[in-house]
């Protein structure tokens, strides 16, 4: 009974997915494009970075970088954290 | 002023209210202070039930016996909702999958 | 560039240096970490308070900070910080301030302190650059920051199996949430090709609501109320509640506030010009209903506990309930301009009103709780008794909270609810009604806490003795807070709250011009 | 149709993570689930990201032509990371769970309820 | 955790050097060709994980020196960031300036030129030795505790 309603359940919200996805632009065929093509156009002179995946990545948006960056060493101090040698008191 | 708040049906005034509590306590107080001392314990003999003075063990409830009746009363309500917080994991991950289905169904469908 | 204008960077980038350089700190001394954090959170504090004092005292526009560029410009990060965004960081910057001088003499027994300090300040910057920031990745970004080192934190204990239980449970549910966000955001993106909200929320209101933005919204609502926990989301939180140690239940809450801030975001800045225009009333609906849910069940569910934070911890979901029942109001009659001047305001006002409340008399409420675990042990209520006689300062602290939560005059959880109450009411009497029986069980529930922990005779195995100064000064912080906004609400609701709500409902300046 | 197909490959991807997380009482398997969905949402940001005959955004060595979308591409490098910080700190935290319980099966590791 | 057999401790000696010279250049070349700092980082710190599976835990690496690096990266990032703020933070204050990584490159197809993108690769170094220092960490941290059998199981 309950494994049934959570089958459902998931059932309607795949239904749902399929609904948003359905109502994308075609694959290979992206409509709004304005901020990408300002990257591509302007990229290379504003940052001088050939790879203009690494522009955007540290330049246009390199503080989500730093963000990115701090969730490795949250998570490496959390790591950490849980498996620190000795207990719980000194 | 300051301890205004207007709810827009009316208002109220914390100041006020803490102004009018003090006068009133001390209201209370003057009456109280013109009884004969010490006729409360001498009245009724016990102390207040409060902390700071000895209190006989067999006198303190414990937590889970607290409101035993409004519990016994509320069973049938109580029951499945305790029982529905499982601690699995699994059932964790099917209340937000299922939550998240009737959120869209509400937005589709309302 | 003036400091003035360098402030909102300022503000994430000190507690940031602080947590990279606390690890370095910790091998030098074991002491260290912790009063280099408090000093970083201090000066963190202080930039939000100037921030605080250039936006509201500005005209109301937001202040748009660009990342990495002199001339503003929506394809860049941007920073844009409304009324509403500084009076969330504020909630952040004084509890985090409490937390971490409560947390000085907490830690003394315990292992790992840089790590736990450095978590701290993690928190902290998660919680701030969601409230600052005005790009929708950049949210999702410092959305898991903060959540990964919430997760850590609830783990800090190590020897007992439970504290790792909870800290995976609130770890996947929060990395899901994390997904969905990331999905909804993906799903914009491929609409309007930007991620700038001022810019989408442009799109969203010249597109109104196709299915696509109805999904959208959905996954939206859905995982920022996870990261609230509002029932029936709530699962993992009272455990992550209970389980972490001491004053971090406090910084938990107010994190989780960070998740109605992007609840509130995204109903009204990025999807308000769609609500308002087509007057689509299911948002506010579906707000309301997990809000009235999480009163109801948090609070009875509060009242069979007999672990003093868990308790607490379902409390804390109750009192989020209020919150988004108040702004759900708000949300449901954005297309009503005369039901929106008559009561719509006032509700988001109580609302708001009630976050900072909550995040006051809750966060003093869990760090007795804290108090009340370091002195005698246990979180168990059935094991507790007579502490009133030995921590007498610990015992008023409670009874100002209980007092507060329970929503007694003239607290000022009464005053927040009391504008909750009568604008509600005007909107469905029904929804004000069950609202006070809510605020009924909570005093209820409180009587029980307060009479099985500190009244009755002594405990007879334990010498029960008074927390150390540290730990009452985080306290007296709350206190001090609670007191003057119990006697000043006016003052409080003209200067902090109202511009903030002016701020919602407001839409967002593109950056750049056009 | 058929140029839907990398959606419904991402939704299908999605569908599949979450059936192991709600179903599947394995911690181990769990955690799977989550990286699962993940990289359905990563898969789905690159496909958005693609332009039909268009090469990678980079200019070395570029002899011309459409390019694809960069900005998918940054911001999936950013989830990627994520995603293995998450999946770190979940291992991590099952491996401390099976050091006090004994077990990592989702039955098992449920002391706290109610 | 116990070392490997002597076959695979020479292998991982003769590979080592290799595997962290690909995460340099990945490292190094991430403005011009694909990879970066985190790509690179995480190929170098396969080479960790392979002198900590042969080697034994604590003996290839003592988890200070790891977390030292993972410190000192992001303080470098967040330094390259805060410099930057004469404009505004995260400013790319070498491009096109003439000086380290500072030569301009004008719009369109070219060979690839390894001193320009101003602050971009010193970034990519930070990140690199960040991911390296923090990859390592979690490996050194997750296998020195999973195997190390002194632990007692408590409840």
């Amino acid at each position: 009974m309950r494994k049934s309603i959570a089958l459902g359940a998931l059932l309607i919200f795949f239904g749902f997915l399929l609904v948003a996805i359905m109502n994308i632009h075609s694959f290979g065929y992206p409509t709004n494009t304005a901020m990408d093509d300002y990257f591509i156009r302007n990229g290379q002179e504003q940052t001088g970075a050939n790879n203009i995946v690494t522009a955007i990545v540290f330049d246009y948006r390199g503080y989500d970088t730093i963000g990115e960056a701090t969730v490795l060493f949250t998570a490496v101090a959390g790591v950490l954290l849980a498996l620190r040698k000795g207990g719980e008191e000194e | 002023m300051w301890g205004e708040i207007f709810t827009g049906t009316g208002m109220w005034n914390a100041v006020v209210f803490a102004i009018v509590l003090v006068v009133v306590a001390i209201i209370v107080r003057l009456i109280r202070s013109t009884g004969i001392e010490g006729a409360a314990k001498r009245e009724h003999g016990g102390e207040p039930y409060y902390f700071g003075n000895e209190v006989p063990e067999s006198a303190h409830i414990r937590a889970s016996n607290l409101y035993w009746g409004f519990l016994k009363t509320m069973e049938s309500y109580y029951k499945p909702l305790v029982g529905e917080h499982t601690g699995n994991v699994n059932d964790f991950m099917a209340w937000a999958v299922l939550t998240m289905a009737g959120i869209l169904l509400l937005m589709f469908f309302m | 560039m003036s400091f003035m204008d360098q402030l909102p960077i300022l503000i994430i980038a000190v507690p940031l240096l602080g947590a990279f350089l606390t690890p370095i700190l910790g091998m030098m001394s074991k002491k260290l970490p912790r009063y280099t954090s408090t000093l970083f959170l201090a000066v963190s504090a202080l930039l939000v308070a100037l921030m605080a004092f250039e936006v509201y005292g500005g005209d109301g526009t937001p202040i748009i900070y660009t990342l990495g560029s002199s001339d503003p410009t929506p394809f860049r990060i941007v920073l844009e910080i409304d009324a509403f965004s500084v009076f969330m960081a504020i909630i952040m910057a004084g509890v985090s301030l409490a937390v971490s001088i409560y947390s000085w003499s907490f830690t003394d027994k315990y292992t790992g302190q840089d790590k736990f300090y450095t978590l701290i300040l993690l928190v902290v910057v998660g919680s701030y650059g969601m409230t600052l920031t005005g790009d929708l990745f950049n949210l999702f970004v410092f959305f898991e920051i903060s959540s990964i080192a919430l997760s850590g934190l609830v783990a800090f204990r190590m020897n007992r199996g439970e504290s790792f239980e909870a800290a995976f449970k609130y770890m996947m549910y929060s990395t899901l949430s994390g997904l969905f966000l990331l999905f909804a955001i993906a799903l914009l993106y491929s609409q309007y090709g930007v991620l700038n909200i001022a810019l989408l929320a442009q799109g969203i209101t010249a597109d109104g609501f196709t299915p696509l933005n109805k999904v959208v919204l959905a996954l939206l609502i859905g995982d920022f109320a996870m990261k609230a926990g509002a029932v029936p989301l709530h699962m993992p939180s009272p455990y992550a509640y209970s389980e972490s140690p001491g004053g971090i239940s406090t910084l938990f809450m107010a994190a989780s506030q960070a998740g109605l801030y992007g609840l509130f975001r995204a109903s009204f800045t990025l999807f308000g010009g769609a609500i308002s225009s087509m007057g689509y009333a299911a948002v506010g609906w579906i707000v309301i209903i997990l809000g009235v849910l999480s009163m109801f069940i948090g609070v009875t569910m509060a009242l069979v506990q007999k672990d003093v934070k868990r308790l607490m911890a379902y409390h804390c979901i109750s009192q989020t309930g209020y919150i988004l029942l108040g702004v759900g109001v708000g949300i449901a009659v954005l297309g009503d301009a005369t039901a929106m001047d008559r009561y719509g305001k006032a509700a988001i006002e109580g609302g708001l009103f009630h976050t900072i409340n909550n995040a006051l008399y809750k966060g003093l409420l869990f760090l007795t709780a804290g108090a009340m675990f370091y002195a005698t042990g246990t979180r168990n209520l059935n094991e507790m008794r007579g502490l009133g006689h030995n921590m007498k300062i610990t015992t008023m602290f409670f009874l100002i909270g209980a007092i507060a939560i329970s929503g007694i005059p003239p607290s000022n959880g009464f005053s927040s609810k009391l504008l909750i109450y009568e604008s509600v009411f005007q909107f469905n009497p029904a929804l004000s009604a069950i609202a006070m029986f809510v605020s009924v069980l909570t005093l209820a529930s409180f009587v029980k806490v307060f009479y099985s922990a500190f009244l009755g005779p002594k405990m007879k195995d334990k010498e029960i003795k008074e927390v150390p100064s540290s730990m009452i000064f985080g306290m007296a912080i709350l206190v001090a807070a609670i007191l003057a906004f119990s006697l000043f609400p006016g003052l409080v609701l003209d200067t902090l709250i109202k511009p903030a709500v002016e701020a919602l409902l407001r839409a967002w300046p593109i950056p750049g011009g056009v | 149709m058929i140029d839907m197909a990398p959606y419904i490959t991402v939704a299908i991807i999605i569908g599949i993570g979450l059936y192991i997380c709600m179903f599947k009482s394995n911690l181990i398997k769990i955690v799977m689930g989550i990286s699962l969905i993940e990289s359905g949402v990563n898969l789905f940001l690159i496909t958005l990201g693609y332009r039909h005959g268009a090469y990678a955004p980079i200019f070395t060595m570029f002899n011309g032509g459409i390019m694809t979308l960069p900005t998918p591409q940054a911001l999936t490098l950013t989830s990627i990371v994520i995603g293995v910080a998450t999946t770190a700190l979940l291992l991590a935290f099952v491996i401390k769970i099976y050091r006090h319980y004994g077990s990592i099966d989702a039955k098992d590791a449920r002391r706290l309820k109610g | 955790m116990k070392p490997m057999s002597v076959i695979v401790r020479t292998m991982t000696r003769s590979l080592y050097p290799f595997i962290l010279l690909f995460g340099a250049y990945l490292v190094v070349h991430g403005h011009l060709t694909p990879g970066g700092g985190f790509q690179g980082g995480a190929v170098a710190a396969s080479a960790i994980a392979l002198a900590i599976a042969a080697f034994g835990g604590t003996k290839a690496y003592h988890e200070k020196t790891l977390a030292l690096f993972e410190s000192g990266g992001l303080l470098f990032f967040l330094s390259l960031g805060l410099i930057g703020m004469g404009v505004a933070f995260m400013w790319n204050f070498l491009a096109g300036s003439g000086s380290l990584f500072g030569d301009p490159v004008a719009y369109g197809s070219n060979p690839g030129y390894l001193n320009t993108a101003g602050t971009i690769p010193l970034m990519n170094i930070a990140v690199g030795l960040e991911v390296v220092g923090g990859l390592g960490a979690i490996m050194l941290a997750m296998g020195s505790y999973a195997f190390d059998e002194d632990k007692e199981v408590s409840s």
